[in-house]
């Protein structure tokens, strides 16, 4: 490894750019908290980064009215995903093109701006440890008492344990649902303010990529597609994981023809140690 | 002779694509660029980087990689105008030398090399204006939307109609600068088109437009061209068969060596300013040929910029 | 007793309910005042999982009316289908039906509470408050449930309804239940207990319903029945109990199969005893797969098995019954791997009348069966294929008297003509019914009993020898 | 039919309809504009290019049946390695064409196994082992070819352009291929196996199917499936690109989805994925006819997406 990787200011370049995507699978984990899948987070954070980049730096009370309404608009996707009995999978596709519609709209060709703000919160430097590093762990710390610890969070994941004995003991499933998805339109939220303070502008594909990274993230970080099983601190060591094995590759000289190609095989790789690591985990 | 020794130098390029013959071209022209320069004792690396993934986010997280991989500098072909800004402020507060071209950054620490790729649309108008005086109807095929290139070109191709007003653009489709992307999308509008007399494309989709035409069993139009080798090859053979006659406009992607060849200037103390421009590469009916024969079967049409050509640029920018 | 001069806890007057031409309660009246302990009874389909599920609100009655006098408070429901949330923990469970836990610190209650509550009912259960559901065997998730039901949450169970309770647990475990049933009741609370095991029926029952179609054909307190009565209330001849000892045995064929310990003979029904969870489930499992492959499967299978653990190992829930019954046939009836479609519907028609499935059309999906005739539907999947071992998983879980009897008759049949049966049960009445006994304790087998030795008191013995050394 | 009652309104339950339904909608308002005039042109060009997203989609549909966290994110890069290897084997010569389809579907059978490979012997989630061999496979297709575009030999060429009774080879293809898929998910064994394995895979491994034959066979019959559409799409196209699949990742699972499918089975939706190829091309030309920027043309494509779906489950749940 690269000395000065494990300096103060080697941590904090490794790994800043992991925060928004922490924040991402964060969001992608609410949604799979309750058994859907979300392939619109991508799109929805790069909406975000355009509106914050334009609408909240110019003007800022609209700005925030507009990113409450999108946490909403999450909402009530959800709610509708429910009361209609649609496919999450089918709602959330047709609205990442919604949502890569409106960013089209907002920001046509690259540009905006961070207000000042944010771009002063994500450069930060916090005595002893960078910011980056203080950012995952309290991401971690907060999302693992909202989700794991605290009573609605247990709720909540009972609703992808067992949907009908929540419903039983006497839950609105479709406020719960909708409770699932608004925080997950929160989290995308804070993913693209975070991402927009640490690129200073935004453009209108900014964050697709972050639908599968998030997708990746969650699963990696011990999350099941079904069953309400998932771990906010998992999901974050996921995120910076993913990050960290792409930066592994370029310490490596490889060939360009085999660049891509190695980032694959190292998430493999990285997989199938997580594996052997919980088989014996499971074993002991 | 008054300038430093870059000997001891290191040189990274940050690429965000290599999906596409252009990229391709552009990765292998740096390529044997660099080595002979590293042979040459010139610099002590020079090495080229891509990303996974067509990302502005990915591409920074490289960035920042070669910073801490203590890079002098970085040639750098940007996935977003500005959406960089922030890694490439770091790389500059890091000391290190951050040349842009083609994809290039705002930030002000940074050097760009620039294509004027609004004139480039706006020439391919003027070219179709002198051509058909008559003007009649356009169809204009797009790159990638929300992408800065994209929307650069478009700019110049409208204010080229709006100055010419014999033409009227009819049609709208963008074509994600791939052959197949831009063949199902003028196949997918033409049903709904009235004749079409030109096509003013952004480079690289000529000849999926011109196959769209055929299938649909229409006049071939006056389609402007990129540089890729295919393009060229059927405008041969249909100047052959019928005279068929237009324009090639492209960027060279050997506009790589040329950053490579400006950063090292940078590195050895030369006064650069911030801004250059490239021209860029036009073939005409009279160059096709040339062109023809020096370009590799399936590949671009390119020029590779030597040291003497950087050192050319830069003089003309002062 | 003066229970009919309190205030009753619910009192339903003519509820009905239909899906779509299904009458599956047709014009019910009933009143459960506190101390009663109702007994509810009738074949499988008979409509008692929608009668519970009326009175906890969890369908809303196409007709008449459900009251609740004092409010709906403390009325409570413990499922046929187990419903835990299986991704949370025994105490986080608890959470899901408990609103009142909030706050920091919410956990610490919880656990104290379920622990309290699985304590009261099954004392010296050895179930940790914090072990995720999904690692809890089947008989421990069943104890949970019926735990939470009795817990106080916030206030006080009054009336709880247990549909199905015991059928996956063994008979030292529901005895434990039983015995908390009645006591409950002596204090106050009333209990509503749906069981097909009429032994447990007259045990707790002070006074015994009995649906059936939709109706309640009778309801007198428990003294005004026999058992022979309340079968044929249900509407079922019952076959003869001591058929087996009558019947003449053909000799035992040559040893097929021998693995896990045990050993098989071609037309033996072997039973696997023990108290539940001793590792009787995991070893057939094993036995199962080993018996057949993940990679290829030819026209007859060397193996079929009947899950009892119907949602997690049997039921395809998306299919239809039809679908759901031949899936083991296909290959056996398929030309060049088309499905013959004749043959299949002929072949689901039969079991369908063999066994009893309570349905005009086989195409319904198979959830809109109650368990017991989801459960029917397993059992026709493995007797339709050619298979010469069957292995049972705990398989008359939720199945009526009646139709259990005609399962017996028609596995002892199918011995008869050489298939050999590896039945695992939680009843030991069912394992009196096999040729040879292997019993279970600590994950391994610690008897192995033929003939006239099977007998309770010995598979009771075998099961808890060693604790009883130790 | 198996599962629904001889109603003649039951079609309408049928979610693989509206996807029907809309592609006609799309069709008849991009008329709308040309007073009719050119219907046969772009009723020709839709079969020509939805029978590469149908091809495709078939393939995902068998995945997807496969239950949650199943899919192939790396058909996109199967479809570029399979066409590159090729088109360079072929070399132009039109004497190869047969060789060139028989690279193209030993390509698409290595990079099935591979991945099933990744998913059974390392256990890793389809999602993830899907796409990070994808990438390797990108990489492959990189190495072997540089990028450089080989044309097709002429008489493959004129074969993936041509047509056939007036409808275009491509969409023959895709039909055919249809039919089969189709007759093995309502008609044979192994389609029964594989809706059940999506069900309850545990369940299915208990009632004597061999479900890892199954999924093995699934994941082997999307790549084949996806390295035929790259083949065919590059002898369309005039050379294989390294982008060529790139487009192809959303549309397989958007007309998947589209085209009602459930892993229930019973209800087919093979029509319903040929109905929503042809309407994801229709609706881009429609919005692309009337002028519609790329903003608005996104919207318009999610909302109208989100409308077949209401409309399909309305109409699905009866009383
Ligand atoms: N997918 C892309 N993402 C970002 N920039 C791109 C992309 N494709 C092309 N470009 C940019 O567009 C410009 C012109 O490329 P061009 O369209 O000529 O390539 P091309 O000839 O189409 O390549 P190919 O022959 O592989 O299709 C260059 O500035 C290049 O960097
Ligand atoms: N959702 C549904 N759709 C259609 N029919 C249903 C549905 N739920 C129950 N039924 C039918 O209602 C009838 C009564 O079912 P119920 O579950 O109440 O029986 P049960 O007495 O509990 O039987 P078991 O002893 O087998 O559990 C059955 O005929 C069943 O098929
Ligand atoms: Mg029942
Ligand atoms: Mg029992």
């Amino acid at each position: 490894m690269q000395p000065r990787a494990m300096s103060y200011f080697g941590l904090n370049l490794l790994f800043n750019l992991a925060v928004p995507i922490a924040l991402a699978t964060i969001a992608q984990m609410c949604v799979i908290m309750v058994n859907d899948i979300d392939l619109s987070i991508g799109a929805f954070v790069s909406l975000v980064a355009c509106v914050t980049a334009t609408f909240l730096n110019d003007t800022p009370m609209l700005g925030v009215l507009i990113l409450l309404a999108l946490i909403l608009s999450y909402a009530v996707m959800g709610a509708v995903i429910h009361a209609l009995d649609l496919p999450a999978i089918v709602v959330t596709l047709g609205m990442s093109f919604v949502w890569g519609g409106l960013a089209l709209f907002i920001l046509p060709t690259p540009g905006g701006a961070a207000p000042g703000w944010i771009r002063t919160l994500m450069t930060v430097k916090p005595p002893v440890a960078p910011m980056a590093v203080v950012a995952a762990v309290l991401i971690a710390a907060v999302t693992h008492v909202m989700f794991i610890r605290s009573g609605l969070g247990t709720v909540l994941r009972g609703v992808g344990g067992n949907m009908r004995s929540v419903q039983r003991a006497g839950w609105n499933v479709l406020y719960l649902k909708a409770l699932a998805y608004g925080l997950a339109g929160l989290f995308g939220v804070l993913a693209g303010m975070a991402l927009v303070g640490l690129t200073t502008s935004a453009d209108a594909n900014i964050a697709l990529r972050y639908t599968l990274l998030s997708i990746a993230g969650v699963i990696l970080g011990g999350g099941e597609f079904i069953g309400g099983k998932v771990s906010p601190v998992g999901a974050v060591i996921g995120a910076l994981t993913l990050t960290l094995a792409a930066s592994f590759l370029s310490f490596m000289r490889l060939s360009p023809d085999w660049q891509i190609g190695a980032q694959g095989a190292i998430l493999i790789l990285v997989l199938t140690a997580r594996l052997l690591f919980a088989r014996k985990g499971a074993a002991a | 002779a008054q300038d430093a020794d870059t000997s001891g130098k290191r040189i990274a390029l940050s690429n965000n694509y290599a999906g596409n013959s252009w990229r391709q071209a552009m990765l292998s022209t740096f390529q044997e660029t660099a080595d002979q320069a590293v042979a040459d004792g010139v610099v002590a690396a020079a090495d080229p980087y891509t990303t996974s993934e067509n990302q502005a986010t990915e591409q920074a997280a490289q960035i920042q990689n070669m910073i801490l991989q203590g890079y002098d500098a970085i040639v750098l072909n940007a996935a977003s105008p500005t959406a960089l800004n922030g890694a490439v402020k770091e790389a500059c507060d890091a000391g290190l030398i951050v040349v842009s071209f083609d994809g290039i950054v705002t930030e002000p620490c940074a050097w760009r090399i620039a294509v004027d790729f609004a004139a480039m649309g706006k020439e391919e108008v003027d070219y179709l204006a002198g051509r058909l005086p008559d003007g009649g109807n356009l169809l204009e095929i797009r790159g990638l939307a929300g992408v800065f290139v994209d929307d650069e070109i478009s700019k110049g191709i409208h204010e080229g109609v709006s100055e010419n007003d014999q033409f009227e653009i009819v049609g709208s489709v963008h074509g994600d600068w791939a052959q197949d992307v831009a063949q199902k999308a003028v196949a997918g509008i033409l049903p709904s088109l009235p004749e079409v007399v030109g096509v003013v494309t952004q480079g690289g989709d000529g000849y999926g437009a011109a196959q769209a035409f055929e299938a649909a069993g229409r006049d071939t139009p006056l389609i402007v061209l990129g540089n890729r080798q295919d393009e060229l090859k059927w405008w041969a053979e249909q100047r052959d068969a019928n005279g068929y006659e237009t324009l090639s406009l492209s960027i060279a992607p050997g506009v790589a060596s040329l950053a490579f060849w400006v950063s090292q200037q940078i590195l050895a103390g030369e006064d650069v300013p911030k801004d250059l421009t490239v021209p860029f590469l036009k073939i005409t009916q009279d160059t096709l040929d040339e062109a023809l024969e020096t370009t590799p079967e399936g590949s671009v049409a390119n020029v590779s910029y030597a040291l003497e050509d950087a050192q050319q640029v830069i003089a003309d920018a002062k | 007793m003066t229970a009919t001069e309190v205030a009753p806890i619910v009192t339903l007057t003519g509820a009905a309910k239909h899906f779509g031409p299904v009458r599956a309660l047709d014009g019910v009246d009933l009143t459960v005042r506190p101390g009663d302990c109702l007994g509810l009874v009738g074949h499988n389909g008979a409509g008692k999982s929608t009668l519970v599920n009326i009175v906890n609100g969890s369908l809303p009655p196409s007709g008449g009316t459900v009251d609740f006098p004092a409010g709906p408070e403390g009325v409570r429901s413990v499922f046929q289908e187990l419903s835990l949330c299986p991704n949370l923990t025994v105490a986080e469970n608890l959470r899901i039906s408990h609103p009142g836990l909030k706050g920091p610190g919410w956990r610490r209650p919880a656990r104290a509470e379920i622990r309290a509550a699985l304590d009261a009912v099954f004392p010296g259960h050895g179930i940790d408050a914090d072990a995720e559901v999904d690692t809890l065997s089947i008989a421990e998730r069943q104890m949970v449930e019926i735990a939470i039901g009795f817990a106080p949450r916030g206030g006080a169970a009054r009336l709880v309804i247990l549909d199905e309770p015991t059928s996956s647990l063994d008979a030292g475990i529901a005895e434990q239940l039983l015995a908390h049933i009645r006591s409950f009741c002596a204090g106050g609370g009333a209990v509503v207990f749906i069981s097909h095991m009429l032994g447990e029926i007259f045990a707790v029952a002070s006074r015994i319903v009995v649906l059936k179609d939709g109706k309640v054909v009778a309801e007198r307190p428990a003294e005004g029945f026999t058992r022979q009565g309340l079968v044929d209330a249900m509407g079922h001849v019952a076959t003869e109990e001591t058929a087996r000892a009558a019947e003449a045995r053909p000799p035992l064929g040559e040893v097929i199969l021998k693995a896990e310990g045990l050993e098989a003979r071609r037309g033996e029904v072997v039973g696997l005893s023990g108290l539940a969870g001793h590792g009787q489930a995991a070893a057939l499992a094993r036995l199962y797969l080993a018996q057949t492959s993940d990679w290829r499967a030819g026209k007859t299978a060397r193996a079929v098995f009947v899950a009892g653990d119907r949602p997690r190992d049997g039921v395809l829930p998306l299919w239809s019954i039809l679908r759901n019954i031949s899936i083991s046939v296909l290959g056996r009836d398929a030309t060049r791997g088309l499905v013959n479609r004749e043959a299949e519907q002929r072949v689901a028609e039969d079991w369908k009348r063999r066994i009893g499935i309570r349905t005009e059309n086989l195409d319904n999906p198979i959830l809109s069966l109650s368990g017991g005739n989801q459960q029917k539907v397993l059992f026709a999947r493995a007797l339709a294929s050619d298979a010469p071992v069957v292995v049972m998983d705990d398989p008359m879980r939720g199945v009526d008297v009646g139709t259990k009897q005609d399962v017996y008759a028609m596995i002892r049949a199918e011995a008869a003509k050489g298939r050999t049966f590896l039945w695992y049960s939680t009843e030991t009445e069912e394992v009196c019914q096999c040729d040879r006994v292997f019993v279970f304790r600590n994950h391994q087998i610690s008897a192995e009993l033929t003939g006239a030795d099977i007998t309770e008191e010995k598979i009771l013995e075998a099961s808890f020898e060693m604790q009883e050394a130790s | 039919m198996s599962t629904l009652t001889a109603n003649p309104l039951a079609a309408l339950a049928r979610p693989w309809l509206w996807a029907w339904v809309a592609a006609a909608l799309a069709f008849a308002a991009t008329l709308g504009l040309t007073s009719g005039r050119g219907a046969g042109e772009l009723a020709y060009a839709a079969l020509s290019f939805g029978a590469f997203a149908a091809i495709v989609g078939m393939g995902q549909m068998l995945v997807i049946t496969l239950g949650p966290g199943n899919v192939d994110l790396s058909i996109p890069a199967t479809m570029t390695l399979s066409a590159t290897l090729a088109l360079k084997v072929m070399g132009s010569d039109p004497g190869n064409a047969l060789l060139g389809l028989a690279v193209a579907l030993a390509t698409g059978l290595g990079v099935g196994l591979a991945n099933f490979a990744l998913i059974y012997l390392l256990r890793l989630p389809p999602i993830i082992a899907t796409l990070a061999a994808s990438l390797i496979y990108q990489s492959l297709a990189i190495w072997s070819n540089r990028g450089l575009r080989i044309k097709p030999p002429e008489g493959l060429a004129d074969f993936a352009t041509g047509r056939f009774l007036g409808l275009p080879n491509v969409a023959w293809v895709g039909l055919v291929l249809a039919v089969v898929t189709w007759v093995v998910l309502e008609r044979s064994v192994a389609g029964r196996w594989l809706l059940a394995s999506g069900q309850n895979l545990r369940a299915a491994r208990l009632a004597g199917i061999p479900v890892q034959a199954v999924r093995a066979v699934a994941y082997v019959t999307v790549a084949l499936f996806a390295a035929l559409a790259g083949y065919l799409l590059a002898s369309f196209s005039g050379g294989a690109a390294l982008n060529m699949g790139a487009e192809y990742l959303l549309m397989s699972i958007a007309v998947v989805v589209i085209g009602g499918c459930s892993i229930a089975g019973g209800n087919s939706n093979v029509p319903g994925i040929w109905g929503a190829a042809l309407f994801m091309f229709l609706v881009v030309s429609m919005l692309n006819s009337y002028g519609a920027g790329a903003g608005v043309r996104n919207i318009l494509t999610g909302a109208i997406i989100i409308a077949i779906v209401i409309a399909a489950s309305t109409r699905r749940s009866r009383p």
